[in-house]
């Protein structure tokens, strides 16, 4: 692989760029692979890399149905943070933040990861309670996060209106190191540090059904014929519901849409990430300038990828009160992510009842920012068969009632 | 059974009768803009649930009423009560709210040994008038309802969404719409319907 | 923006006047049930993406909980039905069956 | 130069002059006129930057597509960033500022990154920025923000208004050319409820401006006929300055009315977003001109020939003495034929076919006009504004130029694109037109609704119906066939006969000309607002980015803010070629709403300030406001938090308040408690199964304290069931629980127990309640009379209903303070009535107004639990030992088997205990108390976390609950709960009941 950097960009420059190498290359299917990961989303190509990276398995097929990274992925709207309240997930999600202050580095790949910092709003005494709650946990899981008072949330927010007669800005959770990334970059750092350990990336190979026999996976049936595997892993967020089927096994998921929006752009107002859980809406700045923003989920399975107006109401109207500059900006599009949503509202990363099958799903509205340490604690599961920071995602917890609600601090969304 | 107490699933209502004057939400504040709104003061108001298909659920509810059941969505009126289907086992009966307390003794005695609920609500809710041509335009800005002449007209009882909250209205004339809503919002309706009815907002829809 | 018929009182309600409550035609499983059943109570769901039968409320309306067929790819609808009821209609299902004949039918 | 011609302008009034300004220069236009036009004659040739490289951009389009003439428009609390100048219409007083320079539009150095363009490629920054790993954050990352962004950032608080309108209508038609009109007209005759939208102020679309004749009359006589005989029909409402914005699911469709930005401040809402349920959808949305890729094709002066026709024909503007004309097809010899006809000089039309004989060419050359045949522009010189173009063979490759031709404007035209967008938005399917190389609807595709069929229907030359003799016939045909699918089965029609030039076939050009090398590549536009150029679109397909949506991501290809209406086909034309795949195959972008950028404001609609959200008002509301409240929002109800005495602090209050109740009597206003009535037969078998405790077997005239768990067993609801009569249960609820609770009840009712008689009733809102709290609580109750309340008569969890000092009431002897307590239930009509006659009785004995954190010190200090605050969704009664309170006795209730689950029944979970600090401080809130060593995860083991802490004015110390690992049976041991400061507090485990433990008090 050709490193990038700036004197690359110089050298092509004198020749009309024509010497760029292929990002990732697009390989006939062998016939068999040490391990098949279906879905090259995020996740998917994440755990891929950190098999290869970390425990040297290369002999590895990541399997597309469309184009990679082109579900979640792309779609959503890039916040990463790590402050959690319970433990299982601020350390998979603190592990995630780690990785990615790393990443363009280790993929030579710039992800454009952009730690501004990351407010979440109290806006009841309820989210106040909650947040502190949070800091004193996170203080105790090695998570940096402070309660801030509201002027200083008005110092580096300037246009917030922290006085709104309905619900005041009394403080906020603050994480430094909080911040967003260029989602399609993660995407395409982790194929070219793939395809570059000789990975196969299998795009528009759509998984058709999984064989087996005595209770293992031999291999998948695909738009392009069968591939055999010693391993396989699921990593198809919204449409996992579907594969388990083909492998025989159920999921406590639901698929439902996520709505977000970008304005047009404009000159740099905020830099940093803001969330507001009472009035439900978040929004953050592009490196482009448009404001990212994030709505709620609609309350229906749908698998329509589409945009949605209910929940885009209501988030455009909480963030007008409480930012009331963008009243005047203008929506430029909307779209709709297929999310899925387990019955605690946490991810699973799990065995499964195939004996040499693992999944990783559930991640809901909260995918994007953990997809490094969820990668990275698939491979060891798939690797081992056992990770740390996977170990209390099995799927086991609804039959025990273990569950790893992180609504309870204040109803925050991901 | 230990001890003998006053019974009645009606609330306090008994005593009402000797009380002062009760205040309603908004104190019969009133609003002329595009359309005349007016908040109706106090006015009574008494849920029923029961078995429409029950003679004696019927017959109580006519013999305090005065009135026959209301077909789906409808509402039917007649010397100052006014009853409207709110959905397959509750009507709404409205009437002047003085008259609640003999009302209710008169279901209540009529519903025994049926399985019904007759309640005083009438504190619960505020009521509104809208007086104008533009009515219709007014309701249009805040619910989802098709509101356009000739898809909805007086006899229907419409209960929807009025911005955030929940509402039901009626046409009580050509230009005129009764309106309620939860009591503890109806500074919020109050607020929507004087927005939406300010001067220059006129749409020319109908 | 769906828009679903409530069966009880006639009105075409768009999404925002009604409230989703998720799967229908769940069986609760209470004191005395299996590790298995309950869990498959509270947690398993079919999830298709296809027909699906839901639960809805007429929550800005009557009030009333519905229960709908609806296609979860095209978010067709297929029909809405009272809740009062274990299983969808017969007819309802025939009518799924003709339009999606590659339906696995409800079960 | 670029000027106003004497005469002409079909939309601007001449004999009105309109004063407006442009980066602070005061200017004239005419009323009709729009923003672009009016610059325009006033010689502006430049009116903005490009994104990326800051290059020179003048005005390409004349309408919604225009990626280029962006300006902020207005000042103070009416500024509005990015408005395009070719849709805003001029007004008396308009500002306009350009965007995205600095120091000046001029003179900008932003432009230096235009002379390393060739060290910028399509995602350069993908490559480089990764070393050091510090300098992305603080020097390439700021650097990067401060450059990017294109307007300025609105500074005040928007000072208009905005409203939503409900409409619902058999048939939508989008779009008011003639394909609009004549769906308009033929479903109106049929009797069906018709809404058409016009996104502009003017019905008609460009057939005026074309030179139609319909049914034997001018265009303009036809549109005007129609128009007329619409707003006859009362089944059909016409709205212009209303673009239809997105198509959503089952057939709701937004469309923002512009109300009043053409007449700023006059009292009328800004934008009316129309909210629109369409039985079915005729999308006579027209077609966009396609630009075409030569190198030098942004420089000011370029143009779409359509718009260049536009400005001479609707406002009698000139782009220029000399304009050169090149095209692909027939209909920019429209244009030739107009400025000519303008007396402008057109000194060649650049054909790029190698044959141009068709009537429009004819008609060219008999003009005088020069036609230049299987001809291309091999370059466009200037810098800001056109100097002249080079010319060439287009099937060479550049260098051989023939000819150079001076002038100051290209009005060019690739071909057309139907605007497919609001098609698109819910499903519908495309297919590739060969002939015309456009994509169109696929009428065997179309979006589907509730029933599953299409219900969208395109219409003219949104449909691909290019030819303007085809259009009529086309709208028509779609019309039917909506208004068959919305089963309006008798239609008449009549089709007018449309009067046009027959136009030869265009061929499809990407690139021009053909064969062009590197150099010439790298200066082809082809998204003029991100600057994005055929040769980056080529190298994203060489480094793999084959997806069209990686290569639209790599490239930021039609993401700007015109969402690629002039970029995206010519882009996926370059594309396919490099892929060497047909374009079909490659695919296209998804199509997302809204179809032109909507102001946020106006999907915010009237939801603003007081309306914001619904605020819930107990009767006693007003009264709080006067009385130095502090609110606490508690879901959309305020409760006071506290009553500040003049300067008095919170914390000072709640104390005062406090001491006030322990030793006096208080006042609380719980009347947003939820009460929910609960009747019939089997009412108390349905309480039995929603409460984890009894309350079949409660006695009228009793109360019981009850909890409700949700199915997964965890603690959700709490509060007092009052026992009515023999039928009849009053449930109290949370604050916060009352219509969740309410629906909860009602589904198990309606959805698993439908055959038990059972009535509810929410009669949260019927009541004021309010709590008398105190040693003196019985003597104020005495004083205002009516109700015996003797301990002997009315004892403790009782309740008993009559008049109290005249006011009709309800009366629950329970406590949550500890303190003898009645709360009083009457009418909320009655409510301020009641309170003042508690306070008036109550002054002797120093009766004290308290809120809700006094109401939570004093329910801690007994130990008492807080939903919300010691349960928080995984906390099961057993935690809070609250055994007591859950039946053994019965079979099931909700929440019983969730809560065998082992995790649950484990005997280490953390359970309820009270803590109290060594030196006697305050707990800090949320603290965890730690275990020795840390997780296989580095975390540091914890044991328990506090739930709940205050300072007890009562006690005079601080006061904690916490959840603690096996707490209750580890009494006096110490905890240390870390702070996030580094520093630690110790706090000893202790009985949670600190006040009080016998209830002396609160059972005299």
């Amino acid at each position: 692989m050709k490193r990038y950097s700036v004197f690359a960009i110089a050298r092509e420059a004198m020749r009309h760029h024509t010497g760029w190498e292929r990002a990732w290359a697009s390989p006939e299917p062998k016939a068999n692979y040490d391990v098949i990961i279906i879905g090259a989303g995020g996740h998917g190509l994440a755990t891929a890399y950190y098999l290869g990276k970390n425990f040297g398995i290369t002999n590895v097929a990541v399997i597309e149905k469309g184009w990679l990274g082109g579900g979640n992925t792309g779609r959503n709207t890039t916040i990463i943070r790590s402050n959690y309240l319970q433990d299982p997930s601020a350390a998979i999600y603190d592990k995630a933040l780690k990785l990615y202050e790393n990443l363009s580095q280790d993929l030579n790949y710039n992800v454009m990861f952009s730690p501004r910092g990351l407010l979440m709003l109290a806006q009841t005494h309820h989210e106040v309670r909650g947040y502190l709650r949070t800091v004193h946990a996170n203080n105790l899981q090695g998570v940096a996060t402070e309660w801030i008072e509201p002027a200083k949330v008005k110092e580096i927010v300037p246009i917030i209106n922290i006085d709104g007669p309905r619900y005041p800005v009394l403080g906020a959770l603050w994480q430094r190191r909080g911040g967003t990334a260029r989602h399609d970059a993660v995407a395409w750092g982790y194929a070219r540090a793939c395809s570059d350990m000789g990975m196969h990336i299998l795009q528009k190979t759509e998984v058709t059904g999984v064989r087996q026999e005595n209770g293992a996976v031999t291999g998948v049936e695909t738009s392009r014929g069968f591939i055999g595997t010693k391993k396989l892993g699921i990593v198809v967020a919204g449409h996992s519901g579907q594969v388990a089927g083909m492998a025989g096994f159920r999921l406590p998921l639901e698929a439902v849409a996520l709505q977000a929006l970008v304005s047009e752009p404009i000159k740099p107002c905020m830099d940093v990430v803001v969330m507001a859980n009472t009035v439900h809406g978040y929004m953050s700045q592009s490196d482009k300038g448009e404001m990212v923003i994030g709505g709620g989920t609609d309350s229906f399975n749908n698998f329509t990828q589409r945009g949605s107006f209910h929940h885009i109401e209501e988030t455009l109207r909480a963030l007008v009160e409480t930012f009331p500059m963008i009243s005047r900006l203008k929506m430029l599009r909307q779209w709709g992510g297929i999310v899925d949503m387990t019955g605690d509202r946490s991810p699973i990363i799990s065995k499964t009842p195939l004996g040499n099958c693992f999944i990783n799903c559930g991640w809901g509205t909260g995918g994007f920012k953990a997809i490094p340490g969820s990668g990275w604690a698939m491979a060891e599961l798939m690797a081992r068969g056992h990770a740390p920071l996977a170990a209390e995602f099995g799927l086991d917890r609804f039959r025990e009632g273990r569950f790893i609600d992180e609504s309870v601090a204040a109803g925050v969304a991901h | 059974m230990s001890e003998p107490v006053s019974i009645s699933a009606s609330a306090p209502a008994a005593a009402q009768a000797s009380a002062p004057a009760p205040v309603s939400a908004l104190n019969g504040a009133s609003f002329e803009g595009m359309v005349k709104i007016r908040e109706a003061g106090a006015c009574g108001m008494i849920t029923l649930r029961g078995n429409f298909a029950s003679e004696a659920f019927v017959s109580a509810v006519k013999s305090a009423s005065g009135l026959d059941l209301p077909g789906i969505r409808q509402v039917v009126r007649a010397d100052g009560m006014t009853l409207g289907w709110m959905s397959p086992d509750e009507l709404m009966l409205m009437l002047p709210y003085a008259e609640v307390p003999g009302v209710l003794a008169r279901l209540n005695a009529a519903l025994a040994g049926e399985h019904a609920l007759a309640v005083d609500v009438s504190d619960a809710r505020a009521v509104f008038v809208l007086t104008g041509t533009r009515a219709r335009e007014v309701l249009a800005k805040l619910s989802p309802a098709d509101l356009a002449p000739g898809h909805f007209a007086e006899g229907e009882l419409r209960r929807t969404r009025l911005a955030q909250v929940p509402a039901a209205f009626w046409m009580t004339g050509e230009a005129e719409v009764t309106l309620f809503c939860f009591r503890s919002v109806a500074g919020y309706v109050m607020g929507l319907l004087t927005t939406a009815a300010a001067p220059g907002g006129e749409v020319g829809a109908w | 923006m769906l828009i679903l018929e409530c069966p009880y009182c006639g009105v075409k309600a768009e999404e925002s006047e009604l409230a989703a409550g998720g799967e229908a035609h769940l069986k609760r499983f209470g004191a005395g049930s299996t590790d298995e059943d309950f869990e498959g109570y509270l947690f398993a769901r079919k999830n298709p993406k296809g027909v699906h039968f839901e639960r809805w409320r007429h929550a800005y309306g009557c009030g009333k909980w519905f229960l709908a067929a609806r296609c979860t790819a095209t978010l067709e609808v297929f029909g809405t039905y009272p809740a009062q009821t274990a299983e969808p209609p017969a007819d309802l299902v025939a009518k799924i069956k003709q339009k999606r004949p590659e339906w696995e039918g409800y079960k | 130069m670029s000027t106003r011609l004497s005469s002409g302008g079909r939309l601007i009034d001449r004999a009105r002059t309109v004063e407006y300004s442009f980066n602070g220069k005061r200017l004239r236009g005419f009323k009709g006129d729009t923003l672009a036009s009016a610059l325009l004659a006033s010689d502006q040739m430049l009116v903005g930057r490009s994104f990326k490289y800051h290059r020179p951009r003048g005005i390409v389009a004349s309408g919604a597509e225009e990626p280029n003439a962006l300006v902020g428009l207005g000042t103070g609390a009416r500024f509005e960033p990015n408005q395009r100048m070719t849709t805003t219409e001029l007004f008396d007083g308009l500002s306009s500022a350009s965007q995205n320079h600095w120091p000046s539009l001029e003179y900008d150095v932003g432009v230096l990154n235009n002379a390393v363009a060739k060290f910028l490629p399509a995602g350069f920054y993908y490559k480089t920025f990764i070393h050091p790993r510090a300098a992305w954050k603080h020097v390439f990352e700021p650097v990067i923000r401060q450059s990017a962004g294109l307007g300025r950032v609105p500074k005040e608080r928007d000072a208009d208004r905005y409203e939503y309108f409900y409409a619902h209508c058999d048939l939508l038609v989008v779009g008011g050319g003639i394909a609009g009109l004549q769906a308009a007209l033929v479903a109106g005759a049929a009797g069906a409820r018709v809404l058409v939208l016009e996104q502009t102020a003017h019905w008609g679309g460009r057939a005026p401006v074309d030179g139609v004749e319909i049914d034997g009359k001018p265009a303009e006589a036809w549109i005007k006929a129609s128009v007329q005989a619409l707003e006859k029909m009362s089944n059909v409402m016409l709205r212009r300055r209303t673009m239809a914005s997105g198509v959503y699911d089952h057939g709701y469709v937004l469309a923002d009315e512009k109300v009043a930005d053409h007449t700023p401040g006059d009292g009328r809402p800004r934008h009316r977003l129309w909210r629109i349920r369409a039985g079915r959808i005729v999308t006579a949305t027209g077609a966009i001109e396609r630009p075409l890729a030569f190198a030098g094709n942004d420089i000011p002066g370029v143009m779409l020939a359509s718009a260049v026709r536009d400005y001479v024909v609707n406002w009698a503007v000139s782009p220029g003495d000399r304009t050169v004309v090149v095209t692909n097809n027939d209909d920019a010899y429209r244009t030739a034929l107009a400025l000519k006809a303008a007396g402008l000089q057109v000194p060649a039309v650049v054909d790029a076919r190698d044959r141009a004989d068709g009537a429009l060419p004819q008609a060219a050359r008999a003009a005088g006009i020069r036609v230049l045949t299987g001809s291309a522009i091999a370059k466009a010189h200037g810098g800001k504004r056109l100097s002249g173009v080079a010319i060439c063979a287009q099937g060479g490759e550049g260098n051989a130029v023939t000819e150079e031709i001076p002038c100051e404007a290209v009005a060019m035209s690739g071909g057309w694109s139907p605007v497919v967008h609001l098609y698109s938005h819910c499903g519908g399917k495309l297919s590739w037109d060969e002939a015309h190389a456009m994509f169109r609807p696929d009428a065997a595709r179309p979006p589907t609704g509730a029933d599953g069929t299409g219900f969208v229907f395109a219409a003219g030359a949104a449909n691909g119906a290019l030819y303007v003799q085809d259009v009529l016939g086309d709208a028509t045909k779609a019309t039917i066939a909506a208004l068959q699918a919305a089963g309006v089965a008798e239609v008449e029609t009549v089709v007018p006969a449309v009067k046009a030039e027959v136009e030869a076939p265009m061929i499809p050009i990407w690139v021009m000309p053909q064969g062009a090398g590197p150099d010439l590549r790298m200066k082809m536009w082809l998204d003029y607002q991100n600057d994005v150029k055929v040769s980056d679109v080529q190298l994203a397909a060489r480094e793999g980015y084959e997806s069209v949506e990686h290569t639209k991501r790599y490239t930021t290809l039609g993401m700007a803010t015109d969402q690629g209406k002039l970029s995206n086909i010519n882009g996926l034309a370059v594309l396919s070629n490099a892929l060497n795949a047909p374009i079909p195959e490659v695919g296209t972008t998804t199509f997302r709403p809204p179809y032109t950028p909507v102001t946020i404001g106006a999907l915010a609609g009237e939801a603003r300030g007081e309306i914001f959200q619904p605020l819930r008002r107990t009767a006693i509301h007003d009264w709080h406001e006067a009385h130095g409240v502090e609110w606490e929002p508690v879901g959309h109800w305020r409760r006071p938090y506290c009553y500040k005495n003049g300067a008095e602090i919170a914390s000072a209050a709640v104390n005062r308040e406090v001491l006030a109740v322990r030793e006096r009597v208080g006042l609380l206003d719980a009347s947003t408690l939820g009460k929910i009535l609960v009747k019939g037969p089997d009412a108390g078998r349905f309480l039995d199964m929603l409460y984890t405790n009894m309350m079949s077997n409660l006695k009228p005239g009793k109360c019981r304290y009850g909890l409700m768990c949700s199915e997964n067993g965890f603690l959700m609801d709490d509060g007092v069931v009052a026992r009515i009569d023999e039928e009849t249960w009053l449930c109290h609820t949370t604050s916060g629980g009352a219509d969740r609770i309410h629906g909860w009840m009602e589904d198990w009712l309606q959805c698993e127990w439908w055959d038990w008689k059972v009535y509810t009733a929410n009669l949260t809102e019927q009541y004021t309640q309010i709590a008398v709290v105190g040693p003196k609580a019985r003597a104020v109750l005495e004083k205002l009379g009516g109700i015996e309340v003797s301990g002997e008569e009315f004892k403790f969890m009782e309740w008993r209903e009559g008049t109290l000092g005249g006011l009709p009431a309800r009366i629950f002897r329970i406590s949550f303070s500890g303190e003898l307590s009645y709360e009083i239930a009457t009418p909320a009509g009655h409510g301020r009535a009641l309170w003042d006659a508690l306070l008036k009785a109550g002054e002797e004995f120093g009766i004290t107004p308290y809120g809700t954190e006094a109401l939570h010190v004093m329910r801690a200090e007994k130990g008492f639990i807080m939903i919300g605050d010691e349960s928080d969704g995984t906390v099961i009664p057993q935690d809070l030992n609250l055994n007591w309170a859950i039946s053994k006795k019965k079979e099931d209730f909700l929440g019983k088997r969730g809560q065998e689950r082992s995790y649950l029944a484990d005997p280490g979970r953390w359970k309820l205990v009270g803590l109290e600090t060594l030196d006697g401080t305050v707990l800090p809130d949320g603290a965890y108390a730690v275990a020795d060593g840390f997780n296989a995860n580095g975390q540091r083991n914890t044991q328990g976390r506090i739930t709940s802490t205050y300072w007890s004015p009562t006690l005079r110390k601080g006061i904690a609950m916490a959840l603690v690992h096996r707490g209750p049976e580890r009494m006096g041991e110490v905890l240390e709960f870390p702070k996030p400061d580094g520093s630690s507090v110790k706090a000893k485990i202790c009985d949670p009941v600190f006040y009080d433990k016998d209830g002396e008090k609160q059972n005299v």
